[in-house]
């Protein structure tokens, strides 16, 4: 068992895909940096933070982009958001059985602001292009850092969301919310609250991720290939379904203050037993219960 | 940010080196490490990028015992580095140079 | 005739001046500071508990909003300066002179304060030297202590948190003293009796459960692989050529560490059952693999760990408990445990200078010893034998006939470079420095040289017990220094020399494969892992959680 | 400028159009052609309720007025902070409301945004940023954060990134920096209506920003790197 949190992004690939079958494009060998970061100085990373790639998955030929949280929190530069946008539009030319992007990432990076931010904007354009082109986007979610910010949205655009209970995925980061907002409004350092919050158990639950999974590269390998076969639906119909599940979301749940009362509204017994129990015993228990 | 350079002589080229080894992750206290096989006239060549200012003669002690334990030749040595301590590089640099002269990617 | 019973007539006073807000020994919270008002006289010697668990919060905050006009220059013998309101009573005037321990995270504060001229500062101590003044001359005249809960007769239940509170309560009962006490909650029967009634004045219910912190807690993740590589180095070059079986650890990652390897590599060493069997140790949670895995026999606690009750209930056969199932700590005993019957001491430290004093003392900072000092000491008074301990006296003093005698193993553990590539190795203490700067009679040590037996970094130990001269050991530290100025100053021909000696010896002299070291060593590599192997039993604090 | 007068400027022709609190949504006339319109004022923080209203109003206009053009006139300092937001998985209602513009794009819709007051972060992420074409009034705001947080934040001087902004476009807020980086096509000065009218007419095609950014010396690498990535032989 390899722990999924704990890899780094060239480690989680080099577990999730076939042995041997990744190919990088734009690897560390071609120095493609991001330049603001020298401007600012600060340490540039060869990759700029994001392996990009074709590889193979139990045979089946997929695209792959891989955040490292290590190098600056997965946060997107004008480079690194380029790489996954090109990686993206690649599949729209060599049409893959896939794309796989394990993502971690805090959001925009703050030394390139301007340009991460419109960088996430052309990667969001880029996701539902391949998807509308009949290619699944399948997202892993698992690492230290989470997803937040403009990732956070991004990895909602996709076909699925695949998720450890370590994996945290939401829009404004709780350190972000409780600098501006007060303690009151988010403890960030109450680790359990920020777990119960924005962490991959509470995701399963809301239906934000469609898959959770032990934190084991192994597991994901087997979550993502299960949903490659996945067919992706962007037409008015899904999204009318879409839109009636939030519509009922909010009309369910607005008034909740914390998971507990969701969990509790969704008829689970001693929710807060939820959050210590195994992978196993969890999706034992919620079976029947997700919104 | 600072810019350091050293070159060592005496080394030996590795016969059938990869293409490049990485190891390591650009992060606070912690470096990468970018190992290339390069026409260097037999040289050994290390460039490293430092967020720590003022380290220089401890950059040239460190890769002195690292060139002593992997005496290579026609390689360039390329680093980021975010303060890492010497015992981290010298271990990124163990990782790194063990993985180039074996000749698989780690 | 003299009258020999001024201190019990002055009590009498005293308890007089506090009958009207007196109901049995109750005095309800909103009566606190009449309360101190009223027994409190000026100049009285006062004992705070606190300590750097377990906190008297409300009647520390109760003592600073005292009227100074009616309380002032109270004289603090306190463990911990913790909270902003053991200081606070020198701002405010009531008291004005300190007896302390530790002070970690007011020491800034402190520093400034002393610099003013705010405080004067009599001594700082060590644990055990500064209860053992509490029965000698810094008797305290009132104590204000914390308990979970009393009965009516104040009989005092203290749930796994004894901690400091038999040592300070005896000094002051049995001096007519007055101790006062704040519990969490008032109870018909306590669940068994840690402090008898008789010894207890008076008891406030406080508005809020007294604070404790959770120190002894260490998160597994942040445990780097150089630290996995000190702490194989110290099981295989430490642990098994000595043979510990009693021992104490101090706080951080590098012993953690050496606490999660040890179901792991040292099991894969064969060394169960030969290593690491008895401790004087708070219950770590880091230790939950090793007590699982069958390591360890028994653990006696200075005081608990938040999130550790349950599983302390568990393991009666290891931990010291009450007839209510929960642990009783005991800070004097243990730190005596820990200085007598324990043949090494492993910690950390922030500076080494050459001759292998260490200090975690750093300019503008009065930081304290707390307990390290009387666990990182030869303790000179023993005279019971163990292996270990007569292996490195044999090593100090050589078979030159001289008296045979054991020696205590105090081991420093750091790393050459700490954050920010601040040196660990140094040739002049900054304690040195804070001494000057503070008016201090001595610097800070920590630990003196002469103790230290031997210092572990990722480049190798140093077997001080083994040198001879002066120069031996400083080329002995320098040969273990890594990259620090002070280790690039090494004679290198000496430190080959010490290493064919075996004085100086490198992971690969230890048979050590450093491509082992790696976090997969780790019996446990994260706090839900430890929640696990303990069965669901620990419950850590929020903070630590990820899920 | 107040919604009525921008509205008043932007549709002389005429146009109904419905405030809700900071919400508004309805059509407008331009030149002859029918222009559906959302958006927000008061720099409103954008939180899940707006952000599903918005989607809504997307969704409708597709099922009810095939083709029709629709431009989004969003005013907002940000995605809403808060604990119940996150809770509730407020980048899915994002997300959902990226998902419906795009989905109106593809139906034929031309989708146009206007930044008229504050577009910021998240906010702006999950409209504006989303349309064929985004332009801005000059006196608007574009920021991730302004350079006092930046600074904290990255513990890089503020007297450095001040003195950076100045040349560089990268991290500064700024409609022009955004202007120079290909996110805003163009600003819209003097006869809105005319301007309308005129980006109602261009052609659209893919997404042009990063060419845009390049020519416009804003962005010098995201072009190359994704052209390179999408088209280098493995």
């Amino acid at each position: 068992m390899t722990s999924y949190y704990e890899d780094s992004a060239r480690g989680r690939l080099a577990g999730l895909l076939d042995p041997g079958s990744l190919t990088e494009i734009l690897p560390p060998t071609e120095r493609v940096v991001s330049p603001h970061l020298r401007q600012l100085d600060t340490p540039a990373a060869f990759d700029d933070g994001i392996v990009v790639g074709e590889g193979r998955l139990a045979g089946r030929r997929v695209l792959v982009a891989a955040q490292e949280g290590g190098f600056m929190g997965g946060a997107v530069g004008e480079v690194h958001g380029a790489k996954l946008t090109g990686l993206l539009e690649r599949a729209l030319d060599t049409r893959p059985d896939g794309v796989l992007l394990l993502v971690e990432s805090g959001g925009v990076r703050l030394h390139e602001a301007n340009a991460g931010l419109i960088a996430v904007s052309e990667v969001m354009r880029a996701v539902l292009a391949v998807r509308a082109s009949g290619i699944p986007v399948i997202v892993l979610d698992g690492g230290t850092f989470g997803c937040f910010g403009g990732m956070g949205i991004v990895s909602r655009l996709c076909d699925a969301v695949v998720m450890s209970e370590e994996g945290r995925l939401g829009l404004s980061g709780p350190e972000v919310i409780e600098t501006t907002m007060g303690v009151e409004e988010f403890d960030s350092r109450d680790r359990a609250l920020v777990w119960r919050t924005v962490g991959g158990k509470h995701r399963y639950l809301l239906g934000e991720a469609a898959t959770l999974v032990e934190d084991d590269v192994s597991a994901f390998r087997a979550a993502a290939l299960a949903l490659l076969d996945h067919k992706p639906d962007v037409s008015l119909s899904a999204l009318e379904a879409e839109h009636a599940a939030l519509a009922s979301r909010l009309e369910r749940f607005g008034d909740c203050r914390d998971a507990l009362d969701i969990w509790e509204r969704l008829g689970v017994e001693e929710p807060e037993r939820l959050p210590i129990l195994d992978t196993a015993d969890f999706l034992a228990t919620v079976c029947d219960r997700r919104a | 940010m600072e810019i350091l350079t050293y070159e060592y002589r005496g080394g030996r080229p590795v016969a059938s080196p990869p293409p490049s080894v990485l190891v390591g992750v650009v992060g606070s206290g912690n470096l990468e490490v970018l190992v290339e096989p390069a026409p260097l006239g037999g040289l050994c060549r290390v460039e490293v990028q430092t967020a720590a200012v003022g380290f220089g003669a401890t950059w040239q002690a460190v890769l002195d015992d690292v060139f002593a334990r992997h005496p290579l030749a026609d390689v360039r040595i390329s680093i980021n580095d975010v303060g890492a301590t010497p015992a981290v590089v010298g271990l990124r640099l163990d990782q790194a140079l063990d993985a180039f002269a074996g000749g698989a990617q780690p | 005739m003299r009258d020999w019973n001024l201190q019990g007539r002055n009590r009498d006073a005293r308890l007089a001046r506090a009958a009207s807000l007196v109901d049995g020994k109750r005095v309800a919270a909103a009566n606190a500071r009449a309360l101190l008002e009223a027994v409190l006289e000026p100049g009285d010697r006062v004992c705070l508990e606190g300590n750097n668990q377990k906190q008297a919060d409300f009647l520390a905050r109760t003592l600073a909003s005292v009227d100074p006009a009616r309380v002032n220059g109270l004289h603090m013998v306190q463990s911990v300066l913790a909270l902003p309101e053991h200081l606070d009573v020198f701002e405010r005037g009531i008291a004005s002179k300190l007896d302390f321990s530790f002070s970690g995270p007011q020491g800034a504060r402190l520093a400034r304060m002393v610099a003013d001229g705010r405080i004067a500062v009599g001594a700082i101590h060590t644990y055990l030297e500064l209860f053992g003044r509490y029965f000698v001359d810094l008797t305290p005249r009132i104590s204000l202590v914390a308990a979970q809960a009393a009965d009516a007769a104040g009989n005092l239940y203290t749930g796994p948190n004894t901690e400091d509170t038999p040592v300070i309560v005896e000094a002051t009962a049995f001096k007519r003293g007055i101790v006062i006490a704040q519990v969490n909650e008032l109870v018909d029967s306590v669940p068994r009796v840690d402090i008898p009634g008789g010894w207890v004045d008076f008891v406030i219910q406080s508005p809020t459960p007294h604070y404790i912190e959770p120190l002894f807690t260490r998160d597994p993740a942040q445990i780097s692989e150089i630290q996995v590589l000190m702490a194989m180095m110290a099981i295989k070059g430490i642990y098994a050529e000595y043979g510990i079986q009693r021992l104490n650890h101090g706080i951080g990652f590098d012993t953690a560490a050496i606490e999660l390897l040890l179901p792991t590599y040292a099991e894969s060493l064969g060394l169960k059952g030969k290593i690491c069997r008895h401790w004087a140790l708070n219950p770590h949670p880091a230790l939950i693999p090793a007590i699982e895995a069958g390591f360890v026999e028994s653990v006696h606690s200075f005081g608990s760990e938040l999130g550790m009750e349950a599983y302390i209930r568990a393991r009666p056969d290891v931990f010291f408990t009450g007839s209510d199932g929960n642990m009783r700590s005991n800070r004097a005993l243990s730190q005596a445990a820990g200085h007598y019957a324990c043949d090494l001491f492993i910690g950390s430290t922030l500076q080494i200078d050459l001759a292998g004093n260490s200090s975690t003392a750093t300019l503008g900072r009065i930081a304290g010893f707390g307990g390290a000092p009387n666990m990182g000491a030869d303790a000179r008074g023993r005279r019971h034998a163990s292996p270990a301990w007569l292996k490195a006296g044999r090593e100090a003093r050589g078979d030159g006939g001289r008296m045979p005698r054991g020696q205590k193993l105090v081991v420093q553990m750091v790393e050459t470079f700490r954050e920010h590539m601040q040196p660990a190795f140094v040739d002049r203490l900054d304690a040195w420095d804070l001494a000057e700067s503070a008016g201090m009679e001595l610097p800070p040590v920590m630990i003196y040289g002469d103790d230290v037996t031997h210092i572990l970094t990722e480049e190798g130990i140093a077997n001080l017990l083994l040198c001879r001269t002066d120069e031996e050991r400083e080329q002995a530290i320098r040969g273990v220094a890594g990259y620090t100025p002070v280790g690039r100053g090494r004679d290198r021909r000496m430190v080959e020399n010490l290493r064919d000696r075996g004085i100086i010896r490198r992971a690969e002299d230890l048979g050590i494969d450093k491509r082992m070291a790696t976090r997969d060593l780790l019996a446990a590599r994260s706090v839900k892992d430890l929640v696990r192997a303990s069965g669901g039993l620990y419950d850590p604090p929020k903070r630590f959680r990820n899920w | 400028m107040d919604l009525t007068s921008l509205l008043n400027r932007l549709f002389p022709d005429g146009h109904e159009i419905a405030a809700d609190g900071v919400y508004f949504d309805g059509a407008g006339r331009v030149f002859g052609t029918e222009v559906a319109v959302i958006g927000t004022i008061d720099n409103t923080p954008i939180g899940i309720e707006l952000a599903f209203r918005m989607a809504g109003a997307v969704l409708e206009v597709v099922r009810r007025h095939p083709g029709r053009p629709i431009l989004l006139l969003v005013d907002t300092q940000g995605q809403r902070l808060s604990h119940r937001d996150e809770l509730l998985g407020i980048n899915g209602y994002m997300a959902h409301l990226a998902k419906c513009i795009d989905l109106a794009r593809r139906n034929g819709h031309r989708v146009l945004g206007l930044v008229h007051g504050q577009a910021v972060s998240g906010g702006f992420l999950a409209t504006s940023l989303l349309a064929d074409r985004c332009y801005a009034l000059p006196d608007a705001e574009i920021r991730v954060m302004n350079l006092p947080a930046m600074s904290r934040v990255t513990k890089i001087p503020l007297e450095r990134l001040t003195e950076l902004s100045a040349s560089s476009p990268v991290f500064a807020p700024g409609v022009e920096n955004y202007r120079r980086m290909g996110a805003i096509t163009a600003l819209w000065e003097g006869d809105l209506a005319a301007c309308l009218a005129e980006a109602l007419a261009v052609p659209t095609d893919g997404d042009p920003r990063r060419a845009l950014g390049e020519e416009r010396g804003g962005r010098q690498l995201a072009r190359k790197v994704a052209d390179r990535v999408r088209h280098d032989a493995v």
